[in-house]
């Protein structure tokens, strides 16, 4: 899960990490008064979880408070890719030398918590890879040894600080560890760091993910679970499902999430366009794949509906009236095509019959057929 | 042969008595699996499908002889303290079933295991299997066919999927081994390909990997730098993943700039290694490798 | 650093450890107080830094405050093995229904911290090792992973308890690792631990151990440091030197920890007794060798002093000037035999030559001279 | 000829810009060690007797190649750090000659480098010193005479008076190594052993151990076990310790029942292996073994 660059600041602020000031606003008012308290010239940072804000208007400078009223309604009545702004972070502008990029995330090969230390900041990451490739210096931490000192000492010469920065900088990564550890962050990144007209150094933006399985310990973080999901998306996770929604007209459900991205990823490369992911997860009953098919049955961009059941702990029989119940409590809003195989299969078979609800075998015909009924819909 | 278990693998089962613990202890038993002991604090004295149960695993062995691997389907919370007490107890590998395992723990228990020479498969996996002689996971065991082709993957159901292709085509599986759908896990393709390698019951391998990470990528790169190699055909779910959103599993998920489907297609290829596009399709690519 | 065993409890307690209802008496007074408010029959216990305190008589009962303060009179005016009673601990009698042994301390050829577990407690764990070496359980924690429950459940089999006080084994258990992890203990033991007649497990008895190289991070227990030292000791490590005190007449100071016991092990192979240990470390100036040959001049038991210098880092002509500068301030109080050879040695016995000190080569000869020294003075 | 360290090992100093670090970094050079660079935070750009200073190994890696061991002098509270740095900089030999490292810190850095099969020697060791090719350490170098026998000890001191002894009577090291004087170390009587076994260019060993522990002990059983063996000579310091005081060294107490001189004699002689009474003693009776 995301934070908001405004809670990863806080956050940040908590562990001695040095962060402009100023604060969230919800309202122009709000930033009116941060704007104040702050005084001078000031920066409005709309908030919101998707990447490249700044290229997309979202940040803004102000240089009285009243000039931030402004800049905060128009930014808090905008979207940004989509979403809509309803926060803004006012902050004192920073008289900037130096963008740094600085981040600890998890290197999936070396199974371990890495830094990423680099002296080109402000770019995106993924950027900065492809870019300045032999520019990113890779500092790993043993998770069962934690952060030890000579890190700083090793980032240091990478961001090419002065040595009187090293106390700041030892600080700063020991922070960033203890952040990852007590918040079960995947992510904890600092992009750009600056270094200071007057020679400090200042997290200018940050941005923390946290990992979703570990939210549970989390209760303050868990509560704000799912707020970026879009309404659909959130209906599902509601019910317990796997759900992610695209831009396609082919409804899916199917059982596994690699089953379920290879029939999105087959309708694709049968010609079709998939509307969701949505993984009824191992051994569902009749209930489950019921609320599933009437939550999809109900999507109002897919068209027709392909369940795609592998039938190993999850039975056919199950899924079958989970289906038939379905339609009976919304009716057959639209096409159904199923394609099931496995345990009780048979059974499953004849209760659809039954129905008069086609039932396939083979994937790539149930596919096919799929988005041929998207293309006649 | 195939890798990792065999018929002679001595099994405990972490979690026995749980739902899913004895409902899989069944299917293994069933499968052939030599299940000698199972535990569940407290239990001690239980039976479960015939298998004596134990607060430990120390007094397993103890009262039962050696054990050489566990599976683990203890809960979330649990899950860390059961694979440390595998780990310290000399067990050389284990599964771990258990989803939802928070990242840093994982972390840490992976590292341990692997310092002390010990394989972790998983987490949030369907374990592994080698055709006929062991099953050490959840996945049904009719779906795969006796034969010489090594499956690895990170998915579970689309190995099935995958696995039930092959046999239609005549290709039975050596061994499958599910790495597990977290972000982290205890083996990975390089691993696990290594194995096949040395594997005289496999010929090729058919590799299923997914969005999110660079696991594929970096198989891709170890294998160009190969002298000695078995065939691979590749199928890599997920093409239709949009960025940011985690798919399922914890794993799958585009995250800055890494993981996308069309990074791993080409490296992959890149390799000289063949990509399906659909699951149905790798039989045949594969035929054409090895005839 | 040993603590004593109401300090031992007080720690055990924070971290929720259950011991018996009480605490420390420093007169007879406050223990009839303690005794009334504990209520009932009570144990006054000694509070000692030596073993066997149980078998001295350092352990008494009193069924009323009355009696409490009478057996607290008498303790309290006593030497337990040569030690003046200062405090005794007042607590509620506790029914045992079995005696336990637990302990976690450092093996040092695992490298790892290790739970003792035996259900044959109360006994010394010398004894227990001795009598019944297979009845003890070993638990071996890794510091890279710490604690993890396993361990409880392990414990538990060894200690032959129901099932049903698994989580507080746990807890327990989980204490002890913090308890030695949080306080730098070498050892954290209880002996006894008791299961009650009510079912529950009680600490009866608490012995902590802290690591002295890690007294520096301890500022509550570093000032404590010292307090078992008997005067001279405490004089000598005042002035920086390890120092242990020993029954023999032969003072001795050396340079090594190794050569020191060598120094005094040689003493009584040729028929003396040393005084003492004293170790001037490496390197030391003119300034602390004079320091040390005046505090082993006026050593009351030692009746010659032995000085025995490898010079390595520590040059031999500083030692002579140190011999000869303590003899000036404090005079020649006993004979004084040197053995000094390496580093500057020539210079060295010059200066000892020209105060008509007498120097020697080998280690022997002068161990022998200062035996018989000792025998003629 | 000799251990752990010879006349091609590269070594860095960790701390070389403090009194002790600068100080041995020049009798180390005059002995003949291979120091190629020295560590001290924020020194950059300084040279010690001639050897360049960086803040990091890295740093000194990147610039002047591989390094095999370092030597640590940086004091106690920064020790730890100190040898993680190197650890993770693939070094394969750590010396840590700081005194003073709280326990439970060394117990942490110690098993982390065993597990990366690192070697540790020490805390709060002399060093090692493979005569007339490299020292890495802080022992005045010309005690010891080349020769054949292996030198392993838990003092200072103490060691170099029996070198001297064994010069006395035409007996040359060829290593020596302090195992260093706290509870808990990174290398033990049976590793050095071991390592001695293996080398040709020694002999026999002296063993000087202490009070404390029971790694005489250890030792002895382990020699018992042995098929091929080298003679061994010990002398252990320390019979007329009283128990529960500590002599010097945080590892020489006799404690819980367990590190007293007769137990350690007793076991030694059980095992067949010659206790000296004095250092004056072992060279005759070294003597009388290897004639």
């Amino acid at each position: 899960m995301k934070l908001y660059e405004y809670e990863a600041k806080n956050i940040a602020k908590q562990y001695g990490v040095p962060v402009p000031r100023g604060r969230v606003a919800f309202t122009p008012l709000e930033a009116r008064q941060v704007a104040s308290e702050v005084g001078g010239e000031v920066v409005v940072k709309a908030q919101v979880l998707v990447g490249g804000r700044g290229l997309a208007g979202g940040v803004k400078f102000a240089s009285s408070p009243e000039e931030a009223v402004e800049v905060a309604s128009r930014l808090l009545s905008s979207e940004i890719r989509g979403v809509k702004v309803s926060a803004v972070l006012v902050e004192e502008k920073i008289c900037i030398s130096r963008e740094l990029y600085l981040s600890l995330t998890i290197d999936r090969a070396a199974r371990k918590p890495v830094f990423l230390v680099s002296e080109m900041g402000g770019v995106e990451i993924e950027d900065l890879a492809r870019r300045y490739p032999g520019k990113i210096k890779r500092i790993y931490i043993d998770p069962e040894v934690g952060y030890t000192s000579y890190m700083a000492r090793i980032a240091l010469t990478a961001l090419n600080l002065p040595w009187s920065l090293i106390g700041d900088l030892d600080s700063l990564l020991k922070s960033m560890y203890r952040i990852m550890v007590e918040h079960d962050a995947e992510l904890v990144e600092f992009n750009p760091l600056v270094l200071t007209c007057d020679g400090r150094v200042v997290a200018v933006d940050a941005k923390i993910i946290v990992d979703d399985n570990s939210l549970q310990r989390h209760p303050e973080l868990q509560k704000l679970h799912g707020r970026e999901y879009l309404d659909f998306e959130r209906r599902a996770k509601e019910l317990g499902f796997s759900y992610v929604e695209l831009d396609g007209d082919i409804g899916v459900i199917s059982n596994g999430a690699g089953l379920t991205m290879a029939t999105m990823d087959s309708i694709l490369y049968y010609g079709g366009r998939p509307a969701n992911f949505l993984d009824i997860g191992g051994g569902a009953t009749r209930d489950r794949v019921k609320e599933a098919v009437k939550l999809m049955l109900q999507h109002p961009r897919s068209r027709v509906l392909l369940v795609n059941i592998f039938g190993g702990i999850t039975r056919c029989d199950e899924v079958a009236l989970g289906i038939v119940d379905a339609l009976g409590e919304v009716g057959g809003l639209k096409p159904i095509i199923v394609r099931m195989l496995g345990t009780n299969e048979e059974e499953g078979r004849r209760i659809l019959r039954e129905h008069n609800i086609d039932s396939y075998v083979e994937m790539d015909e149930a596919v096919k057929a799929a988005v041929e009924a998207s293309r006649r819909g | 042969m195939g890798i990792l278990v065999d018929s002679s693998t001595r099994v405990i089962v972490q979690g026995i008595t749980g739902r899913e613990g004895a409902f899989h202890t069944k299917l293994m038993l069933d499968y052939g699996t030599k299940i000698v002991a199972g535990t569940s604090p407290g239990k001690r004295g239980m039976y479960v499908h015939g298998v004596p149960v134990y607060n430990t695993i120390e007094e397993a062995i103890r009262e039962q002889g050696s054990i050489d691997a566990s599976i683990v389907f203890v809960p979330a919370r649990f899950a860390p303290d059961a694979v440390y007490e595998a780990v310290d107890s000399g067990l050389k590998t284990v599964v771990v079933i258990t989803e939802g395992i928070p990242l840093h723990d994982e972390l840490k228990f992976i590292n341990y295991a692997r310092k002390k020479g010990v394989v972790i498969v998983g987490p949030n996996t369907p374990g592994l299997l080698t055709v006929g002689e062991c099953k050490l996971g959840i996945m049904p065991g009719h779906v795969f066919k006796r034969g010489s082709i090594g499956l690895v993957s990170r998915s579970g159901t689309l190995t099935y999927e995958i696995a039930r292709e092959l046999g239609k085509q005549g290709f039975g599986v050596s061994t499958v081994v599910g790495l597990g759908g977290d972000p982290v896990t205890g083996l990975d393709f390089i691993d696990v390909y290594d194995m096949f390698l040395r594997d005289q019951g496999t010929e090729a391998v058919v590799l299923v990997g997914e969005i999110g990470g660079d696991a594929e990528e970096r198989f891709a790169l170890y294998y160009r730098g190969l002298s000695v190699r078995k065939p691979v055909v590749a199928y890599i779910a997920g093409r239709t993943a949009p960025p940011g959103k985690r798919m399922g599993h914890a794993g799958a998920i585009i995250s800055m700039g890494i993981g996308d489907y069309s990074s791993k297609r080409r490296t992959l290829e890149e390799s000289g290694i063949i990509v399906a596009d659909t699951p149905s399709q790798i039989p045949s690519l594969l035929g054409s490798l090895l005839r």
